[in-house]
């Protein structure tokens, strides 16, 4: 070994010298500083690109602004959110969009679930297997409404021909309330119980093999072996993609707005329709403003819940 | 005894056998999607056909006429998809190696140094990206219109920028919680001071996770349609807006040529779906869930 | 020009232009100048754009350019209405649904052209020219009548004009000939309905809803059943026209029948003395309503479900499953062309059916397509070459170019041209309809009006409720929203 | 001038006080092993010496100078880490190289230390690989590499040896005891494996909730544990502690234990300790120190034998005394057997005793 006695000084003198230049660049580069000044440019452009907008919004909804109105809007304080709020119109959408959400979700879990199990296994050609079946969530909504409507069209559709082969008769999904949101709700868990689908396999693939072992050997049942064993590692995991994909699909737009236009009536009228119509069509700037608010209540009420579980499972490691 | 030396498999995996019925399955959960890709390759009269036609000649015309369209004179001329394609590829890309550069950084510092109220910022910030786009759109017009930043490229970078960010930074953070910190002590030990551990250290491990982040967002931002359709001009319309124009014009649904722009855009879809399989479920629940 | 974004585009422009000087020797007088139109993507406003780059050249010796910005159709409103109030004054003319008039003009964003014209000789022999429906429907605002510009003439003493047409658009009926000229089909038609299938164009200007329906009974056929010459491939249905839920796609059908019935709608012109309860749900407007939805049954299902659009009928025509569809003039050229249509060889165009009334068909019907307006952020240099703009697209001889690409004038001249029908075979048809048409309301609650209707229209067409209950419905949500708005008082 | 000198120095993460104004020096060629439990603060002693945690409180000396407040990239010390921290996008010479650069070491120089190094750890055959290819033995080997390549003022540890098997690690303590023999600097290893502490360490410091309870050569620490913490701490199988009451102060000092009484000799049983009749106190013993007798009597532990395990040469044997458990080890195991009664003398001279406070009464005899 070459002798090592003689550089520690040089080193601290080095990082004396550091320490002494001054101006705001050293300011700015001290340690207790490096957390703000890493995260700043981030917090100020979302402020400037959302968290000002949302403000500007909230202060909107206290007026009676119409943006194709050269009036100059006067003060309205809580008028909107009465408006909205006592509004029958929107607690339907909220109904409308419930309903469309819990089928929606409940079928996504159960898809989900059934191609994880069918993926937690290894096999020749998984992986374009799996690439296959994740190809609906890639895609845009606008192109999935559009062919779904296609599928659905009692003449020119597969859908009504398939079912056609069998019953004789052209098939009419969309003619009641309940067939359109049927039609709406199959559409959106076709495209996204492939991300409940990851989330379980996740879950699954973290079952470590030893416990199935063990469960052979004590000859648990196959739904013993489930409930003990792989429920216990995907339960959070289910509820995660139960929260996540309510919150997403809280938004429903395209689907609804070009498969059934919101009809039959207003059946398949969701909340964030409602909110373009009053905002884009109605010109009610103010009162979708309002609305809007409503909306972002929600929206982070489930965050959060979402959060309080993500944290919770990190936790437990 | 072959049989029992399959019965003997180790839990987990399965064979030939297993991939068919399985491959079946995926089959008909993909087509809706093959379905798409065929009518590509159709006339009308074929993509609209009853009974459908699994066999029919196939045609390239809708994939030309992605980038070609016949005038009234009967010339054919550019229909500005390439102009919108370099536009989406230009606008998608500077948002998201901005977003990239600025939710990096934020991310380091949210993972590495945590500020007062971490969880909050972080909480904030994931809400801005919940939020439907119907509750943003209007303010943001409304900003845009006084600003004047409607129809320029800064404008709707800036906005994207602000659309990626909240996706990047938890992605990000999520790939810098999982580095083992010894390593950055090390480097410290070592002589570097905080910015070559960032750069020279934390960094490099990241890579996989960075090109990850880049390629969702990027997938993200190339199918937003409302923003773009509403904060772009003429010389900023980007692809999403050209594919809303095959779904009503003269002739309402252009079958062929919507599936054609659907088909051209799955290519790099499927190779991301192959290649990034592993951070997919980091990537389609903005990294809050790791594994 | 003044208020331009910095694009990309614009960035290299203004390098390429700091350079100019140094490569050509540019008149000192001659300045650029870029005229930008919103439109739709479509083969009008295409041929516009191609037009006007072969041959458009600015009299004022500037060098002025028409750039069009296209949009597609389906969200041409959102992003002309995002832009207008954003303000962000990029547009020199834009391309507006009639309807939107109101809206936009109220919004101080439409230039009212009244003291433009009154100045301008050549303006005004071009206002003279277009056809009144048109000028009624696409110019005047608030709404004169199409009587009211016919009895005047230019210019009316209490108009206010905005407009002119981009793109004049009525209802034709298309139908197969191989069908309705089949001498097998009609012989058992004579022998169930006494009368003879139409097979000319000419055949149909006595048919009413009630051979209509005939023919929706007659051409009702099942998978396998004898059609025309041939065999059915699948189901085949004998007719169909717009009765879907989104935009105004059954409102523009259902209001011809409420005209021809003797019925109405709210009328703007008399605000705020006339009534919209009573009126829009009267008996004339029931009977017509009922009459519209009594058809549904032999068109094809997909009636049923609410989304039997203008797009939809047209491809099932184009399929070759329906025998006979009313639909747009702007819809026809995809059907003749055999890239699109399997019955290309087998499509004619004619009027569409009318009611019969005090001896008379009535065949009013709603007028579409869309004028072209100024905005009102442009300094006099940059109207002026607008005008200049429209003159050119005004004149005889663009117009007469337009038709022959395919597209539809307002030029009296141009319509009264002697091979004016041999153009393209709707325009007889569109010719005659022009002098039904009537347009619906200008006002600026408009998309209200037209949201609500057609939800409560869509209702009656999936059979939740009655034409009574529908018309109900909509009476009383536009007395009250009206009567908010200060257009209704009594 | 020492080689690392540490003066009061107290860690408080919120409320709670990993580190309790612990001092200590560690001479220029001396190895420290600091040993406890986990959770002891011994980690994070060793952080702060790095300067990757900030002392709350005290003074921290590397080769005399005060580096209390200077980061750790300016303390030039060398450090392996528990989990290796190799750089896994650096190639195993890279990885070892790094440290170099920044001392500013020439091309040639740097090779020619790569070289050296390579060859007193043996890895020549693994420098252009990457870290993720190497074994877990081979990854330590480049830990430990990378450490001694510098000229640090110092050399830190933290659970060097605790991931790698048990074959393995003995190879390796020798290893690392000789490289670091040849260095002569200051060195701090923590552990929590006394075995290592004792074989590789000069002096060992035994850590418990943040304070230092005993600091000295690994075999003093052993035979003279200050306290019962300690005493129960250091050796395998675990020292004997059971409580008594002092039961005669007269000549020698006796205690009871149950119905058995001991009396000790030797320097314990000298007076001037302060105890007085009928004081609590803990008796330690030694397993090892343990003999059999026949019967009970003066000076012997009777008990049920309540297991025998045998342990190759020796047998231990766990002995259920009304006071406690009590564990001998005795190399003849003929005529025992588990329900009989067993009496165990402990020789004289390997009794430890202990106040109630826990402290050691007296000296090593």
């Amino acid at each position: 070994m070459a002798d090592l006695n003689t550089s520690g000084a040089g080193a601290v003198s080095g990082a004396g010298s550091v320490a002494k230049s001054g101006g705001l660049l050293a300011w700015l580069n001290a340690p207790e500083r490096r957390g703000p000044l890493l995260v700043a440019p981030a917090l100020i452009t979302l402020f400037v690109m959302n968290i000002f907008p949302l403000l500007w919004s909230f202060g909107l909804s206290f007026f009676n602004y119409r943006a194709n109105r050269l009036t100059v809007p006067s003060f309205k304080g809580l008028d909107n959110y009465e408006k909205v709020l006592t509004d029958p119109v929107v607690w339907e959408r909220f109904q409308t969009t419930g309903i469309i959400v819990g089928a929606s979700v409940t079928l996504q879990l159960i898809f989900g679930f059934l191609l994880a199990l069918l993926f937690a296994k290894t096999f020749p050609l998984r992986r374009i297997l799996l690439m296959l079946v994740l190809a609906p969530m890639m895609l845009s909504f606008v192109s999935v409404a559009i062919f779904f409507k296609l599928f659905y069209d009692p003449t020119l559709g597969l859908l009504s021909w398939a079912i056609g082969l069998f019953t004789g008769e052209p098939f009419i999904l969309l003619a009641t309330p309940a067939g359109s949101i049927a039609a709406i709700v199959i559409a959106d868990a076709w495209m996204w119980s492939p991300f409940v689908m990851l989330l379980v396999l996740a879950g699954l693939v973290s079952v470590p093999t030893y416990l199935y072992e063990a469960a052979e050997i004590d000859r648990a049942s196959p739904w013993r072996r489930f409930r003990t064993i792989t429920f216990p590692y995907i339960k959070s995991l289910l509820l995660l993609a139960l929260l996540f994909r309510t919150i997403e699909t809280f938004k429903l737009f395209d689907l609804s707005f070009l498969i059934t236009g919101g009809g039959p009536g207003a059946s398949t009228e969701t909340v964030a329709i409602y909110a373009y119509r009053l905002g884009f069509q109605f010109f009610r700037t103010s009162q979708a403003s309002a609305l809007a608010y409503l909306i972002l209540f929600v929206v982070i009420v489930l965050t959060s819940i979402y959060l309080y579980i993500v944290n919770r499972r990190n936790e437990e490691g | 005894m072959a049989y029992r030396k399959a019965a003997f498999r180790k839990p987990g995996q399965a064979g030939w056998l297993y991939s068919l019925v399985t491959g079946v399955i995926a089959l008909i959960y993909f087509f809706p999607v093959l379905w798409m890709i065929l009518t590509a390759f159709k006339t009308r009269s074929d993509a609209l056909a009853i009974p459908p036609k699994l066999f029919f000649t196939p045609t390239l015309d809708n994939f030309k006429s992605v980038f070609f369209r016949d005038t009234q004179a009967g010339d054919a001329v550019a229909t500005g998809f390439v102009q919108y394609f370099v536009n989406s590829a230009f606008i998608g890309g500077s948002s998201v190696i901005l977003a990239l550069i600025i939710g990096t950084l934020a991310a380091y510092a949210f993972s590495r140094y945590p500020l007062k109220g971490n969880d909050t910022y972080m909480f904030i910030i994931l809400t801005t990206r919940m939020l439907p786009p119907i509750v943003v759109i209007i303010p943001i017009f409304l900003m845009f219109r006084v600003t004047g930043l409607s129809g320029s490229y800064i404008g709707i970078i800036l906005l994207y920028t602000a659309f990626n960010l909240p996706f990047s930074i938890w992605m990000m953070k999520s790939f810098f919680d999982d580095l083992n910190p010894e390593i950055e002590d090390s480097a410290r030990l070592d002589g570097s001071n905080d910015w070559k551990v960032f750069f020279r250290i934390c960094l490099p491990q990241v890579l996989a996770g960075l090109a990850a982040t880049a390629v969702f967002a990027l997938i993200l931002t190339w199918n937003e349609f409302l923003f773009a359709l509403l904060l772009t001009g003429s010389d900023t319309r980007t692809v999403p807006v050209a594919m809303a124009n095959t779904i009503g014009g003269e002739i309402g649904v252009d079958w062929g040529l919507l599936s054609a722009i659907v088909s051209l855009f799955l290519i790099p879809v499927f190779i991301v779906t192959f290649v990034l399989q592993k951070q997919l479920l980091r990537g389609v629940t903005f990294g809050t869930i790791r594994k | 020009m003044e208020h331009k974004p910095m694009t990309l585009k614009r960035t290299l422009s203004v390098l390429a232009l700091t350079a100019a000087p140094f490569l050509v020797a540019e008149s000192a007088w001659a300045k650029d100048i870029t005229i930008r139109m919103a439109a739709p993507d479509w083969g009008p406003t295409r041929f516009m754009q191609e037009h006007a780059n072969a041959t458009y050249k600015a009299p004022s010796g500037n060098n002025v350019q028409l750039e069009i910005d296209f949009i597609p159709w389906p969200n041409f409103f959102d992003r002309v209405n995002a832009s207008l109030n954003s303000g962000e004054q990029k547009y020199q003319m834009i391309v507006s649904d009639s309807q939107w008039l109101g809206t936009f003009i109220e919004s101080g964003h439409f230039l009212k052209l009244n003291d433009l014209i009154a100045a301008d000789a050549e303006l005004q022999a071009i206002m003279n020219n277009l056809h009144p429906a048109l000028v009624s429907g696409y110019s005047t605002y608030p709404n004169v009548s199409a009587a009211d510009i016919e009895k005047t003439g230019y210019p009316h003493p209490d108009a206010n004009y905005y407009g002119f047409p981009q793109f004049p658009d009525t209802y034709v009926t298309y139908y197969r000939t191989d069908l309705f000229c089949d001498e097998g089909e009609n012989a058992t038609f004579k022998a169930a309905y006494g009368s003879d299938l139409p097979c000319n164009p000419d055949d149909w200007e006595s048919i009413t809803w009630d051979d209509w329906e005939n023919f929706g009974k007659h051409f009702a056929r099942k998978s396998g059943e004898k059609l025309g010459s041939g065999t059915a491939d699948g189901d085949f249905y004998g007719i169909a026209y717009q009765a879907a839920k989104p935009l105004d796609f059954s409102t523009m059908q259902i209001n011809a029948f409420f005209w021809q019935f003797g019925g109405g709608i709210w009328d703007e012109t008399t605000q705020p003395n006339s009534p919209a309860l009573g009126v829009v749900n009267s008996a004339e407007n029931v009977e017509g309503f009922q009459r519209f939805l009594d058809l549904l049954e032999y068109a094809p299902p997909i009636a049923k479900t609410g989304q039997m659009g203008i797009f939809e009928i047209q491809d099932l025509f184009m399929q070759g499953k329906i025998a006979a569809i009313v639909d747009w003039v702007a819809l026809g050229a995809p059907v003749i062309d055999p890239a699109t249509s399997k019955v290309h060889d087998r499509a004619a165009f004619a009027v569409p059916p009318g009611n019969m009334r005090d001896g008379k068909i009535d065949r009013t019907g709603n007028l579409g397509g869309q004028p072209f307006v100024l905005t009102t952020w442009n300094d006099d240099e940059v109207i002026k070459e607008a005008l200049d703009v429209v003159k050119w697209w005004l004149s005889e001889e663009t117009q007469i170019a337009a038709v022959k690409a395919g597209g539809q004038s307002g030029l009296v001249s141009v319509l009264n041209n002697p091979d004016y029908e041999s153009w393209a075979p709707w325009n007889a048809q569109h010719k005659a309809m022009l002098e039904w048409q009537k347009d619906l309301w200008h006002v600026p609650e408009f998309f209200e009006l037209l949201t609500q209707q057609q939800e409560e229209f869509d209702k009656a067409i999936t059979g939740q409720i009655s034409a009574q209950e529908a018309l109900d419905n909509v009476a009383a949500f536009q007395d009250e929203l009206l009567r908010d708005a200060g257009r209704i008082e009594d | 001038m020492s080689g690392i000198s540490l003066k009061s120095i107290t860690k408080q993460f919120g409320d709670l006080t990993a580190v309790d104004a612990v001092t200590f020096d560690v001479a220029d060629d001396e190895v420290l092993c600091l040993l406890g439990p986990s959770g002891c603060g011994k980690t994070t002693t060793l952080r702060m010496i790095a300067g990757l945690e900030n002392a709350t409180d005290g003074e921290i000396y590397l080769s005399g100078q005060d580096m209390t407040h200077l980061p750790a990239r300016a303390r030039n010390v060398a450090m392996a880490f528990q989990f290796y921290a190799l750089y896994p996008n650096l190639t195993v010479s890279d990885n070892l190289a790094y440290p170099l650069h920044a001392e500013g070491d020439s091309t040639a120089d740097i090779a020619a230390k790569l070289r050296d190094i390579a060859q007193v750890l043996q890895m020549d055959h693994v420098l252009d690989r990457f870290p993720h290819q190497l074994s877990e033995g081979e990854k330590q080997r480049v830990a430990v590499g990378r450490c001694i390549i510098r000229r640090p003022n110092c050399f830190l540890f933290d659970e060097p040896l605790s991931r790698l098997d048990v074959q393995l690690r003995e190879e390796m303590r020798s290893d690392i005891k000789k490289v670091l023999s040849g260095l002569s600097r200051p060195t701090v290893i923590v552990t929590h494996d006394q075995l290592e502490a004792m074989t590789m360490g000069d002096r060992i410091a035994v850590m418990r909730d943040g304070k230092v309870e005993q600091i000295g050569a690994p075999q003093d620490v052993f035979n003279n544990p200050a306290n019962i913490f300690v005493a129960g701490f250091i050796g395998t199988p675990q020292m004997n502690l059971v409580g008594g009451i002092v039961s005669g102060i007269g000549g020698a000092i006796a205690v009871s234990i149950g119905q058995d009484v001991i009396e000790l000799t030797g320097e314990l049983a000298q007076p001037g300790h302060g105890l007085k009749l009928g004081d609590a106190v803990t008796l330690g013993m030694r397993p090892r120190s343990a003999s059999l007798e026949s019967e009970s009597g003066q000076g012997i532990l009777s008990g049920t034998c309540e297991l025998i395990e045998p342990m190759g040469a020796e047998t231990l044997l766990r002995i259920a005394h009304p006071a406690g458990q009590i564990r001998a080890i005795v190399t003849d195991r003929q005529g025992l057997k588990e329900g009989g009664t067993i009496h165990v003398r402990f020789a004289q001279g390997s009794y430890r005793l202990f106040h109630a406070d826990g402290n050691r009464i007296g000296d090593m005899v």
